[in-house]
């Protein structure tokens, strides 16, 4: 467990669902939850949550934290936002699930190999970099998000894909160097760092 | 019209649904004069067109014909069907109406001997059925209806049938050449018992009512179980007319969902509860009902009906509001989506027929009432000083049963004869 | 005379990127509509649905936030038009966001004003597709039709992100029409009753989670060919990229022979408005919209 | 006029419209009318109903000394407006939902059609022969002042309500001070928009007006010793606390008096007297008025709660020994609120509801549980086990969404335990077998006290009891749904929670609307008009007194315990007190109850005018005592929609099965009818009967009906009982040409002269 997390658990001692609160994206929302199961019922990788949204939820209630935070549920989410457009309270489920998953990797206690647990963070490491996302860059890093052994057997299986999009001009080894950038990338870094202390500031950092 | 006596007295009844009926007879039962504005060509309201009423089961016609009786026998009630109010002008003692009444094509002479609608061919929806079935263009609107008198639909007029129609009636009670009509009326109070009216089953897209035969909403299976509805009381499924003994009811469709009615329209689950009966009435043991249900809302002793049913072993609970329906093209069955959120049990069950309990909005929509009345957000008509002399009765002053209707309705004569009382203090009567 | 938006044009629409062909059609489309894009410059990525796990809240908020006050400063009065459905939801969602919370607000300025940026947060956010329907119209967009699309039954995709949570002003979340409705403008013939029109393609899962995504994507082209669809087509690159690169791989997994072209709808447009096939995109299919093609080439 | 009225003269009226005089012979039901019937005056009519057509029958009214008025024409429930005339019996004859719509226009079925409209007609005058104009006996006037028992908010709203509209109220309450249980509470749930927070229960304002109001006469610490009388003539012995009693007159009566909690030591399994700090929802009332806004402290240690759990549904919805069978309703609401009570004074303040299913209808409802949520209460379906004593409770459960035992320390339990009626004593007829037996091995025979220990309310000197017949779980309800305040003793009107669970807000639009009942009550009896069902009926039971044995049976069957006994044991009818059902009249072995226009005779002498064809005719005779009030208008709609029956059916409409006598049976089976059908309304728990149990009563009646068959050496099959609803419209034709066709099995009677 790291430090952070540690502290999490002290400072709020039995109460998660105010953890949630104070801390997860749109959290203030789970407490409205009436356990209705509609969201559970809408999502397309539905059959395979552990958990899905709305139990979630009473697990938080039911102070389940650790359950909660090293799941592999939100990860499953595909932000299709059929949950949102259909719950009966307007809960912003889809965010709420991002924000448990940002949560816990905040803490280093989110489910370690969950494949898009790694996409999602190469996915902001790459745009993060240059301002925009390098597609060439972000397959290869994906498919060798494993080790090299791994990533040749899926860069082969994926092979045919890559090669049809190289012929039809929609990707191009020039990305491998240089590739799409903002211009001014200074401002855009700066920018960036200061919306991470900022939000570490104010969420509650117990570090 | 010219003839109706109307003074500062005279209590306005808005609506002559079983509220209306009800805070009518009370009044004019204790001497007060009462003038009823109905919207449609008969009294009766909502409650005419239910097979049954929770939890006893009996037949909500038993008690219209009682009351039907009472109105009958009651010379201070005057009854105008197809009327409107239109504008609403004053204070409590002292208030106007405008009311716009439609024509009838039919007067009083009119035995309901019959004649007119054996010879007349074109047919109209029949709203009464909920426009599952239709109705011919002189037409009684139901076996019931009072007045018992026939009805022209506006659509035969100008054309043959209405000719043929006239021409059929010994008793000179086809006029055709009667106009709409507005007329204005002095009143002390008003109660005002609008109703309800079922959600637009359309707008919850999930469920796809307007794209699947086979999901209907529980005002249109009531109609059903009529012997004398669309199906001539026979449970079957609209798109092939297959017995629909595998029924699914969805609770909460527009209710408790802020996307839809914010509020519990309070009435559906203990109406499916009633319409799971009337599976098993039906086809007994081979009955298979499923409820999808948020909370069971059988409060009081309505719980005791669900009780009941709990121990009925073909109607089986299903905690959830169900994601979506789609349909098996190949039977033409609704498939639910959804997870049993007890325990977290994901489902995909198909059914014959899927009924959704459909919520109750007021009729009258929020910002369209002739006067200035406190409504909430949901549509009701609170009680409130700044109404005056407006009293709401029933359903618009909130969701309720039949049985809450009535008693609201009962409260609402108290307060209307008040004014009216005091009316007549102020001019020595 | 023109009417002139702030485009946001996205990643995947950048010179050889993914959904580049996507771009060359929306470009011919405009021209012909006089519709005039102009890119907000420097614009950064989205972020997409997809940036959350080290993004966090405030970060992607100010990378939206930051196209918007580039938007409003370099662009001024246009409403920003983006074509990519994430680009478009992520920056609508920010907009609501930061209209909804002035700390969120504050904390958004501050970062911005490091890059010398300040959002004033007053721009509409618009789907292209919402530019159609909204500022062009049907019967405007019928009238540009040069070679009608006879003979071709399309199943309008709309995926989710488009219609979801925000949609089209006027369209179910559950059943929009006006993909339809552009399908008959263009005349082609819409596939009715599309039961997979608006199910999740799986996104940016379809990377992380394969199977799992191809088995969505897998029912999605079934219900078209079910349909007697000749074709595909979307309003969304993520959508039109995943239903159209893995029906090999589908096939080889399930048995399949699926073989369906998956276009936008811009690519449509461009064809009947009698674009050739380079100006349409359509050598940017890697399953060639065959069909489209004869008409393009006639 | 009046002289007039006591020479008998029958005008009947034929009208010839909607068919009639195309398909019968109207020249013969004229003539049958004059000489069968002994019409002094017979007149046709191509239009009867219109204008001209009423003006003839008026004017022989007003010249002719008409003054029993036979129709021939319409069912009696079509053109009631148009056939309404004053100071005169009205007979409706049948002819055409009664004949030509129930049979073929072909000439063959010519001759049977027209005898059934000769009989009807024959039947018609027969019935007006016996029939007098009704009117009121003067037995009570008009007393517009109104009882009102129990202060609660129910009581109290009544109160000023029907002040409001100039009718004095007497408020009787048995505490030393107004208010009830809604006086018991910090704060109430929201009456209005937005339904998000408590609101101040208005006790204090509520109490202050209806003393301020010198219409309202309040007496606390008192009761009713007796209440004697009817309607409009209402006597109340209001008994002080000392002893000293006053006798006052009322009109009519509410009746408000509210509900006791359940008694929470029933439920061991929650640690209820076991632990302290387990506390019911009224006891958290209390500890919450004492905190005033401050922090709520438990009753054991005075520690600030900083945890609670609310167990809904204790002891309720439960078919288990000792507990409520019903929901209360008000509970979940309730909950809320007292949960809002600690996160309004300290957000921190850990509040749970357990519940199985959250009970918030209507639009306030919702919101409030939304506001709930907001403020933080959290909600969790699941069912208690049990709380385990200790220095904390602790409540064992099950979780139904994780599916999961679990158990929450806290700092307070509440038990959300339900509504128990203060509905008096039950009446004799609803003692437990266990009460009667008792009584029973006591003084077999003898009239004995009921002794029971439950006090009663309004100590009615009635008959039956001395209180309102209870209903389901003991409330003092209506079992009517279109009917909400008809209790089965009239002029009574329940309100608030002794009818159903109910919050207080309920409770006082509940208590207005029994108001307004009760003020009906007192306008109509004092003017000799029946209440519900049939209002403004003005006929009342008499009875021969030379002919009565005095065996009570009136007394014992009349559902609305009308009837009272002198001390000889006459019945005593209270005319205000009787709805007029006749159900009296069906009971009397030797016949000798009767209104003015409906009594052995009215029905007696119509089936004894039916013209009988001799046995060898092929023509049998099905006689249908119908109940007007449902199998009536089924048939009737049967007609409207052209279905057939048997044209040897002739029908007579009842009041009320429960009116039927044995006398009509046994003598239409002698005077040659061959099948006897009885339609009368569904009966048992979920009784259709408008009077209650004048069906059911019926039932039993005609179990005896065998033994006449018997006697007679008549089959079983040829006198049946039928529950017939109003929708029975496909029904009740089939019923009656299966008693034909049984007929036709079995053979003609041999009764016939």
């Amino acid at each position: 467990m790291s430090d952070i997390n540690t502290g999490m658990v002290e400072k709020y001692r039995n109460n998660f669902l105010k953890e949630v609160e104070a801390n997860v994206e749109e959290g203030d929302w789970v407490k409205m939850c009436m356990q209705c199961g509609v969201c559970s019922g809408s999502c397309p990788m539905g059959p395979y949550w552990d958990h899905p949204p709305q139990e979630l939820f009473m697990m938080i209630r039911a102070g389940k934290r650790d359950e909660v935070l090293t799941s592999t549920s939100m990860w499953m989410c595909t932000s299709c936002y059929n949950c949102i457009v259909r719950c009966p309270r307007e809960l912003p489920i889809t965010h709420i699930m991002h924000g448990l998953a940002h949560y816990a990797t905040r803490l280093g206690i989110e489910p370690k190999g969950q494949p898009t647990r790694q996409f999602a963070q190469l996915f902001w490491d790459n745009l993060a970099k240059n301002g925009r996302v390098n597609e060439l860059w972000l397959g290869v890093n994906l498919y060798f998000m494993n080790g090299l052994v791994e990533g040749i057997k899926v860069a082969m299986g994926m092979a045919g894909i890559g090669f049809g999009m190289l012929k039809a001009g929609r990707l191009s080894l020039k990305e491998l160097v240089g590739g799409h950038t903002v211009k001014d990338k200074k401002g855009f870094k700066a920018m960036i760092k200061k919306a991470q202390e900022l939000e570490a500031a104010r969420i509650d950092n117990a570090q | 019209m010219s003839d109706i006596v109307a003074t500062n007295q005279t209590i306005l009844v808005v609506g002559g649904g079983i509220s209306g009926m009800t805070a009518a007879l009370e009044a004019a039962e204790v001497g007060k004069q009462v003038i009823v504005i109905e919207k449609t060509p008969s009294v009766g309201g909502r409650v005419t067109r239910l097979y049954k009423y929770f939890p006893k089961l009996c037949f909500p016609t038993c008690g219209l014909e009682i009351n039907q009786r009472r109105m009958a026998a009651n010379k201070n009630i005057t009854v105008l069907t197809m009327a409107e109010v239109t504008d609403l002008q004053g204070e409590a003692g002292n208030y106007t109406a405008t009311v716009k009444v439609s024509p009838r094509y039919v007067n009083a002479n009119c035995t309901a001997c019959g004649a007119c609608g054996d010879v007349v061919a074109a047919e109209f929806d029949d709203e009464f059925n909920y426009n599952m079935s239709k109705h011919k263009g002189a037409y009684l609107p139901h076996n019931m209806a009072m007045p018992k008198r026939y009805v022209l639909d506006p659509g035969i007029i100008g054309t043959d049938d209405a000719q043929k129609a006239k021409d059929a009636c010994k008793y000179d009670a086809i006029d055709l050449d009667m106009q709409e009509e507005t007329i204005q009326l002095k009143a002390g109070a008003v109660i005002w018992a609008t109703g309800w009216r079922p959600y637009d089953a359309n707008k919850i897209q999930p469920y796809g009512y307007d794209r699947i035969d086979n999901v209907i909403t529980s005002v249109e299976f009531e109609r059903l179980m009529d012997p004398f509805g669309p199906t001539g009381g026979k449970l079957v499924r609209p798109s092939d007319g297959k017995e629909a003994k595998n029924v699914a009811f969805i609770q909460c469709a527009g209710s408790r969902d802020i996307n839809y009615l914010k509020h519990c329209s309070r009435i559906c689950c203990m109406a499916s509860l009633k319409q799971s009966t009337y599976v098993s009435e039906k086809y007994g043991d081979d009955a298979d009902v499923s409820i999808y249900y948020i909370d069971i809302r059988a409060i009081d002793r309505f719980d005791n009906f669900y009780q009941k049913v709990q121990q009925d072993k073909n109607v089986t609970f299903i905690k959830s509001k169900v994601a979506n329906i789609v349909e098996n093209k190949a039977n033409g069955n609704p498939v639910l989506n959804g997870v049993d959120t007890e325990g977290y049990h994901r489902y995909q069950n198909e059914h014959d027929l899927v009924v959704l309990a459909i919520g109750m909005e007021p009729s009258v929509d929020k910002d369209t009432f002739p006067i200035e009345l406190k409504v909430n957000d949901e549509g009701f008509i609170e009680f409130d000083e700044v109404n005056g002399g407006v009293f709401a009765a029933g359903c618009s002053s909130d969701a309720l049963d039949v049985n809450r209707a009535v008693q609201s309705a009962t409260a609402s004569a108290l307060r209307a004869i008040q004014v009216v009382n005091k009316v007549a203090q102020a001019e020595g009567q | 005379m023109a009417k002139e938006y702030s485009f946001y044009p996205g990643c995947s629409s950048q010179e050889a990127a993914s959904s580049s062909n996507y771009l060359k059609s929306v470009q011919s489309m405009c021209d012909v509509l006089d519709i005039k894009l102009n890119v907000i410059p420097d614009w950064n990525c989205c972020s997409a649905s997809i940036g959350y796990c080290g993004g966090g809240e405030l970060p992607r908020l100010a990378l939206s936030a930051r196209n918007i006050a580039l938007s409003e400063q370099h662009n001024a009065g246009q409403d920003i038009v983006a074509t990519c459905a994430a680009c478009w939801l992520a920056t609508k969602e920010t907009q609501e966001r930061l209209d909804h919370d002035a700390g969120l607000m504050a904390e958004t300025n501050e970062a911005l004003a490091e890059a010398g940026l300040k959002l004033k947060n007053e721009t509409k956010i618009r789907h292209m597709v919402e530019v159609l329907i909204e500022d062009i119209g049907y019967e405007e967009m019928g009238k540009h039709v040069k070679k009608p699309l006879d003979g071709i039954k399309i199943a309008g995709y709309v995926g989710c992100q488009t219609n979801r949570p925000f949609g089209i002003e006027g369209e179910s979340f559950e059943n929009p029409k006006y993909l339809d409705k552009f399908i008959e403008t263009m005349g082609a013939e819409p596939v009715e009753k599309y039961d997979k029109k608006v199910s999740c393609c799986g996104g940016a899962l379809a990377f992380s989670e394969p199977e799992k995504s191809q088995a969505l994507i897998k029912d999605i082209i079934e219900a078209a060919y079910d349909g007697g669809a000749d074709m595909i087509v979307t309003p969304c690159p993520v959508c039109q990229m995943n239903v159209e690169v893995y029906q090999d791989k589908i096939n080889a997994k399930y048995g399949t022979k699926f073989h369906i072209p998956v276009t936008y709808y811009s690519t449509l447009m461009s064809v009947a408005y009698g674009k050739n096939g380079k100006e349409s995109g359509l050598n940017g299919q890697i399953i060639k919209a065959e069909k489209l093609e004869a008409i393009a080439g006639k | 006029m009046s002289g007039m009225a006591n020479e008998m003269k029958i005008g009947a009226y034929i009208c010839n419209g909607c068919g009639i005089g195309d398909r019968l012979d109207s020249a013969q039901l004229e003539s049958t009318a004059k000489r069968d019937g002994k019409a002094a005056i017979c007149q046709q009519h191509d239009f009867l109903c219109s204008e001209a057509g009423v003006n003839m029958i008026q004017h022989d009214i007003d010249n002719e000394g008409v003054n029993r008025v036979v129709i021939a024409a319409c069912s009696r429930r079509a053109k009631t407006d148009a056939f309404n005339f004053q100071n005169v019996a009205l007979v409706r004859t049948n002819l055409r939902e009664g004949v030509i719509w129930v049979r073929p226009d072909t000439d063959d079925q010519q001759e049977t059609t027209q005898e059934m409209a000769d009989d009807y007609i024959r039947m018609g005058c027969a019935e007006a022969k016996y029939a007098k104009p009704p009117a009121p006996s003067g037995e009570q006037s008009v007393n517009k002042n109104i009882l009102i028992a129990g202060g609660g908010v129910s009581g109290m709203k009544a109160a000023l309500e029907a002040s409001r509209a100039g009718y004095p109220c007497t408020i009787v309450e048995k505490t030393g001070a107004l208010g009830g249980a809604t006086a018991q509470l910090y704060k109430k749930i929201p009456t209005k928009a937005p339904y998000a927070d408590p609101e101040d229960t208005g006790v204090a304002e509520m109490i202050a007006a209806v003393e301020a109001d010198s219409n309202i006469t309040v007496y606390l610490n008192s009761t009713l010793t007796n209440t004697a009388g009817a309607p409009g003539r209402f006597a109340a012995d209001i008994t002080t606390e000392s002893g000293s009693t006053e006798t006052k007159d009322f009109g009519a009566i509410v009746q408000a008096s509210g509900f006791s909690p359940y008694d929470a030591s029933k439920l061991p399994e929650f640690a209820y007297g076991k632990n302290k700090d387990v506390v019911t929802q009224m006891e958290l009332e209390a500890l919450a008025k004492a905190a005033n806004g401050g922090p709520i402290k438990r009753p054991s240690d005075g520690k600030e709660v900083s945890s609670v759990l609310f167990i809904q549904c204790a002891g309720q919805r439960s078919k288990k020994e000792g507990h409520l069978e019903h929901c209360s309703g008000y509970c979940c609401s309730a909950s809320i609120k007292q949960a809002m009570y600690f996160k309004d004074q300290n957000a921190d303040i850990e509040t749970t509801v357990l519940f199985t299913d959250l009970r918030t209808p209507g639009a306030g409802g919702e919101n409030f549980y939304r506001s709930g949520q907001n403020k933080g209460v959290s909600f969790r379906k699941g069912i208690a086990s049990e709380v385990v004593d200790g220095a904390n409770p602790t409540v064992k459960f099950k979780d139904l969404i994780l599916d999961e035992d679990m158990s929450e320390e806290v700092d307070l339990v509440v038990l959300a335990t339900g509504m128990v009626p203060n509905a008096g004593q039950p009446t004799r007829a609803q003692l437990t077998d266990q009460d009667n037996e008792d009584m029973a091995s006591e003084k077999a025979g003898e009239e004995v006290e009921i002794r029971i220990d439950v006090e009663s309310i309004l100590n009615l000197d009635y008959r039956q009891g001395k209180d309102v017949p209870h209903m389901d779980n003991g409330f003092a309800d209506s079992h009517f749904i279109c009917f909400p305040y008809e209790t089965q003793r009239t002029g009574i009107y329940t309100a608030g929670p002794v009818r159903r669970p109910m919050d207080s807000q309920q409770a006082m639009e509940d208590a207005v609307g029994a108001a307004m009942k009760a003020i009906g009550a007192a306008e109509n009896s004092g003017l000799g008009r029946a209440q519900h069902p049939r209002v403004g009926d003005l006929s009342f039971p008499t009875f021969r007194k030379e002919g009565c044995t005095q065996c009570k049976r009136c007394t014992v069957e009349c559902p609305f315990g009308a009837i009272n006994e002198d001390e000889k044991g006459y019945p005593i009818y209270n005319e205000s007190r009787c709805r007029r059902c006749g159900t009296c009249m069906g009971a009397c072995p030797v016949r000798v109850i009767s209104f003015e226009n409906y009594s052995i005779d009215t029905v007696g002498q119509q089936l004894k005018a039916v013209d009988m064809p001799d046995e060898f005719s092929e023509k049998p005779r099905i006689l249908v005592l119908a109940c007007e009030n449902d199998a009536y208008p089924a048939l009737d709609m049967a007609a409207q929609n052209k279905l057939e029956y048997s044209a040897f059916t002739r029908i007579i409409p009842v009041r009320c099965l429960g009116s039927v006598s044995l006398s009509w049976i046994t003598d239409s089976l002698n005077s040659g009818f061959d099948g006897i059908i009885l339609m009368g309304c569904p009966s048992g728990d979920d009784y259709q009967c408008h009077f209650v149990k004048g069906s059911g009563t019926a039932q039993e009646r005609m179990g005896k009906v065998g033994d006449t068959l018997q006697s007679l050496s008549l089959e079983q099959e040829r006198v049946q009982t039928y529950e017939i609803s109003i929708t029975d419209i496909h029904k009740v034709p089939k019923i009656i040409n299966d008693m034909v066709d049984t007929i036709e099995q079995i053979g003609m009677s041999p009764f016939k002269f």
